[in-house]
């Protein structure tokens, strides 16, 4: 410590000048951190955990593996084919989200779609095929799997976390859930509490988010984007 | 800390202030009016004490609980518990503390209030706070506990009741504030009192902390419960609690402290130990006691991880100078002891004037703190936080620090400082002494009834006289409650009867009623350094650190506000 | 008071040696609690709950998942149990759930009305049920018994009868 | 430190050696309390998967 000034006196006590200088600092310091935290000039999506890996049937009979999908953002969701208001009710959401992503740029980021169906009996290749022509989906963008039935429960029960149960009835008892993997493996999203359309909303602009953070953060822009994450910026 | 050797000398204190000052009429008429309604509110309070406590032994009544007894008066558990914590948590401390802290200011630095108006104006809005919300906890409109979690929905008058309390304390302070700011205009140069120091510290950390209840109930739970706002968002409401709530643990335990540094050296006949590190303790205080309400929250869903394990750092660091006071207080009774002729390395604890109706609550009063402050470690530890989380083992804790550091050292204080406003001299000083032993032992037995009952998974805030799914090994430790509960009773209203037999008695003369202690400290204060007298650095550093660690997600909470929960009254 | 030395010293914080000593193991002490304390959230896996879902308290009890509460297998061995803190009546829904030993079980617990508590004895599983946010924690459960959950946040009147029944069968 | 400032009356020469021995004990308290619910905690298990 600098020598010091030897009174006690309060006016004339010059020994703590240098308070006040670490307390500017301070505020600086505490300013920045406080308008990153608050502002969120960044947003990102939550890493929640690693999505499952899989092996599965796409309608045109070929295999679709989670690997396929490694640089790819996919939503996917589960459902069967048999089933009536909820997965319409799902399939407009997942195609408001198709039509709007084409009016958006994404900066070149890969995209799809992948609607898993539990129900392997009925729901073979063919069957898929022919609902994805009834509901006009681009099936380079929107692809409709299916596989083996104790690997799908495994995968889609134990994996993605999204309950279905065969009701006895020939039909299933399901959530309607939609997850958001980006193109590490990574899930990102989870929509399963409100499956209205307007849900197409939020979807839309979380892939918005990933993939703002997959163009921009590179270099030293890559530390900001982890600080958002440590900061919890994440988009509502 | 290095320093080299000058011509200038320290001002001598003694120069600058009066050795002594002497209470007019009004003031102690002002301070005593106040602890009269603090002990009206703990006689009342301390009633549904044992009714509890009786409760847990699964003492019924045909199959309901014992306050079928006291139909229609009262009309259930929930409404004794909400009147035992507001009047003995919230009324017993907060007009004890703004008496206490008239004294101690204006003894402190010598000199009257200076606007004894405003102390009566802040006093006179507590009474009408407290006459506010009594009417509908009476008339059980409002059996929301002292919590009163949204959306479970009291009587406006309730909050509003609650609001005029804490605003008068707010309108006493600005008298303290005032009182300083002129006493330091007239002596710039000596160190601030320890004893109005500690209290000044003390209520800026109140009104800084408060400001989370004011936001709750003007924004929120008023306007809700008028009908103007449709519904509330019960997690916010929560962070806004807890933001106060943490703090006015410390409301209620600093001016214990501030007994235990600045008065118990003198009554047990010794010096302060560390003039410096008490200072700093209460900055620490100042600084550490809010930014760390999240650590109650440990378990609530709306609260991320990182700012839960941010909060919990900080309130490891709080416990610090918790430790701190330990040592200095200890030391400066050991100094007594030693002073008193004590002998040997542990001689000095029965040379301490165990005798002493003032000094034997406050020493005990510590005891039973040191298990209090355990619990509170182990409450704060992140996760630990699970195993005891809202069972009785919380309720133990709070009646460790609440009910004994602060209560029982109020008691101690109070049998010196009803004789001396009164000018009368203590009915049965030994019965004081025995009142003191019995609230330690029964506080002793209760407390480790609840801990242990906590750590086997009993919820609190739950009639477990009549929960259906008490297990068998619940039962001796609810037992033992109910019998700890009991002893306290009998030691409030021993207390509550000393003290009004003493107001009754005739006016004893003057060099019999015990004076104002102010303990000396071993070292000049003057000789501690400047930088722990002064209020900007650590109110800048207080104030950016609840910024730092609250606003961020105070802000997210706001903006995502979901004004969703309607009230509901469901008691 | 001692009259004051002519040479007065410098105005410092004077900290006994002894106190000194104290000081630092009182530090020490809290930084060894938080090691502790760290240890046992990452690498024993002991953590506290975290923001899940926002809800809607008034619609909660018939859209999503909590409109047929319950245990539902999602895979062999790996369960979700949606349960309801209900205050109007002071129940849970369902109020006894049944898994076979060596599951896992996620809770999903929300309130349509006011603030509950749930704590499952014997297990970490302890939270704040607060409507307008889902409480969720994983736990899985091998030693089979039951083992009763109880409501910890007074909620009412009836709270003293709230809790439900966590059967594990061999 | 300030010139040798000779201790010039008994107060400077007071030990808290009682002190320290509470402290110690305390100390021990602390750590074994906090020990005894850290342990029923780890005994109580993981709750996250």
């Amino acid at each position: 410590m600098a020598v010091q000034a030897a009174t006690s006196g309060r006016g004339t006590d010059r020994r703590f000048h240098w308070w006040w200088i670490l307390l500017v600092i301070g505020v600086l310091l505490v300013a920045g951190v406080f308008a990153f935290a608050i502002f969120q000039p960044i947003k990102v999506l939550p890493r929640m955990r690693l999505a499952p890996g899989f092996t599965l049937v796409d309608q045109n009979g070929q295999r679709l593996t989670s690997e396929d999908m490694r640089g790819t953002v996919v939503l996917y969701n589960f459902l069967y084919t048999g089933c009536g208001d909820e997965c319409d009710r799902m399939n407009a959401t997942m195609q408001e989200v198709q039509q709007r992503l084409h009016d958006t740029d994404l900066g070149g980021l890969p995209v799809e779609f992948v609607t898993i169906s539990f129900d392997p009996a009925n729901d073979t290749p063919e069957t898929l095929q022919r609902y994805a022509e009834s509901l006009g989906a681009d099936t380079n963008q929107w692809r409709f799997a299916t596989g083996e039935e104790d690997r799908l429960k495994q995968l889609i029960g134990g994996g993605f976390e999204a309950y279905y149960t065969p009701d006895g009835a020939g039909g299933f008892q399901f959530d309607p859930t939609f997850v958001l993997v980006d193109g590490w493996g990574i899930i990102r999203g989870k929509y399963r509490y409100q499956v209205a359309v307007p849900d197409a909303d939020r979807i839309l602009r979380h892939i918005g988010v990933l993939a703002e953070e997959v163009q921009k953060a590179t270099g030293p822009n890559k530390l900001i984007y982890e600080a958002a994450h440590l900061f919890l910026c994440y988009a509502p | 800390m290095t320093a080299i050797a000058t011509t200038t000398s320290v001002p001598p204190v003694a120069a600058a202030m009066p050795a002594k000052y002497v209470l007019s009429k009004s003031e102690k008429r002002f301070i005593g009016l106040q602890l009269l309604f603090a002990t009206a509110a703990l006689s009342i309070g301390s009633l549904f004490g044992p009714l509890q406590a009786l409760e847990f032994s699964g003492l019924t009544i045909g199959g309901r609980d014992l306050y079928a007894l006291f139909q229609p008066l009262l009309a259930s558990y929930y409404q004794g518990l909400t009147l035992h914590g507001v009047l003995n948590a919230l009324i017993w401390t907060t007009f004890f503390i703004t008496g206490f802290f008239t004294l101690t200011v204006t003894y402190g630095l010598r000199r009257p209030l200076a606007y004894p108006k405003l102390g009566w104006l802040g006093f006179i809005m507590m009474v009408l706070g407290l006459l506010t919300a009594a009417v509908p906890i009476l008339i059980n409109e409002a059996s929301v506990l002292y919590t009163f979690y949204p959306p479970l929905q009291a009587n406006w008058a309730f909050y509003v009741g609650l609001v005029f309390v804490v605003v008068g304390s707010w309108v006493q302070g600005y008298g303290f504030y005032i009182t300083y700011y002129r006493w330091r205009k007239e002596h710039p140069d000596v160190r601030t009192p320890l004893m109005a120091f500690g209290s000044l510290i003390t209520m800026v950390m109140w009104q800084i902390a408060t400001l989370g209840i004011a936001v709750e109930i003007l924004t929120q739970l008023l306007p809700w419960s008028l009908g103007l706002l449709p519904g509330v968002d019960p997690q916010l409401n929560r962070t806004y609690f807890w933001f106060t709530g943490h703090p006015l643990v410390y409301f209620w335990l600093l001016p214990a402290y501030v007994s235990w540094y600045a008065m118990l050296p003198k009554q047990a006949g010794g010096k302060l130990f560390s003039d410096s590190l008490a200072r700093f303790s209460f900055w620490m205080f100042l600084v550490l006691s809010t930014p760390l309400g999240f650590h109650h929250q440990f378990t609530d869903p709306g609260v991320p991880t990182i700012w839960k394990t941010i909060h919990a750092i900080l309130t490891y660091a709080v416990a610090f100078p918790s430790l701190l006071t330990a040592f200095t207080v200890v030391a400066s009774l050991e100094y007594a002891g030693r002073q008193r002729g004590g002998k040997g390395l542990l001689g000095w604890i029965p040379k301490l004037p165990w005798r002493d109706v003032s000094v034997t609550p406050q020493i005990l009063a510590g005891v039973l703190f040191i298990f209090g402050g355990i619990g509170g470690i182990t409450n704060a530890s992140y996760n630990i936080n699970l195993v005891i989380h809202n069972t009785t083992w919380v309720p133990g804790h709070f009646h460790l620090t609440v009910a004994s550091a602060t209560t029982l050292s109020f008691m101690g204080i109070a049998y010196w400082l009803v004789p001396h406003l009164t000018g009368r001299t203590l009915w049965a000083p030994k019965l004081a002494l025995v009142q003191a032993w019995t609230w330690f032992v029964g506080m002793a037995i209760f407390s480790n009834g609840m801990h242990t009952l906590g750590l086997l998974g009993a919820p609190r805030r739950t009639p477990l006289g009549v929960a259906p799914y008490v297990p068998a090994n619940w039962e001796p430790r609810l037992l033992q409650t109910a019998i700890g509960g009991t002893i306290l009773f009998i030691g409030a209203y021993l207390f509550v009867t000393i003290l009004v037999v003493t107001v009754l008695r005739k006016p004893a003369p003057a060099n019999l009623v015990p004076q104002i202690p102010e303990a000396e400290s071993i070292q000049d204060p003057q000789l501690t350094p400047a930088w722990l007298d002064r209020w900007a650095p650590w109110l800048t550093i207080a104030i950016l650190l609840i910024i730092l660690v609250y606003g961020p997600n105070l802000f997210y909470q706001i903006s995502n506000m979901q004004n969703t929960s309607p009230g509901f009254r469901l008691w | 008071m001692t009259t004051p030395p002519s040479q007065t010293p410098e105005p410092s914080v004077h900290i006994d040696p002894y106190e000194r000593g104290w000081i630092i193991a009182a530090i020490v002490m809290l930084v060894v609690f938080a090691l502790a304390v760290a240890v046992a959230s990452y690498s024993l896996g002991i953590q506290l709950p975290s923001p899940e879902a926002r809800v809607d308290p008034n619609t909660i009890s018939s859209t999503g998942p909590f409109a047929n509460p319950g245990l539902r297998e999602l895979a062999p061995g790996r369960y979700e149990a949606y349960i309801l803190a209900i205050g109007q009546g002071w129940y849970f829904n369902p109020r006894e759930i049944t898994v076979p030993a060596g599951s896992e079980v996620t809770f999903y617990i929300t309130s349509p009305d006011v603030q509950h508590g749930f704590k499952l004895e014997g297990t970490n599983v302890n939270m704040m049920i607060v409507p307008g946010q889902v409480s969720s924690l994983t736990r899985r459960f091998d030693e089979p018994g039951e083992y009763n959950w109880v409501c910890h946040e007074y909620c009412g009147t009836g709270h003293a009868a709230m809790y439900g029944t966590l059967i594990v069968t061999p | 430190m300030a010139p040798e400032q000779k201790p010039d009356h008994e107060e400077e020469h007071f030990k808290p050696r009682g002190t320290v021995l509470i402290m110690v004990l305390f100390f021990f308290t602390i750590v074994a309390l906090w020990g005894y619910v850290y342990l029923i905690m780890v005994s109580q298990g993981a709750n996250t998967p």
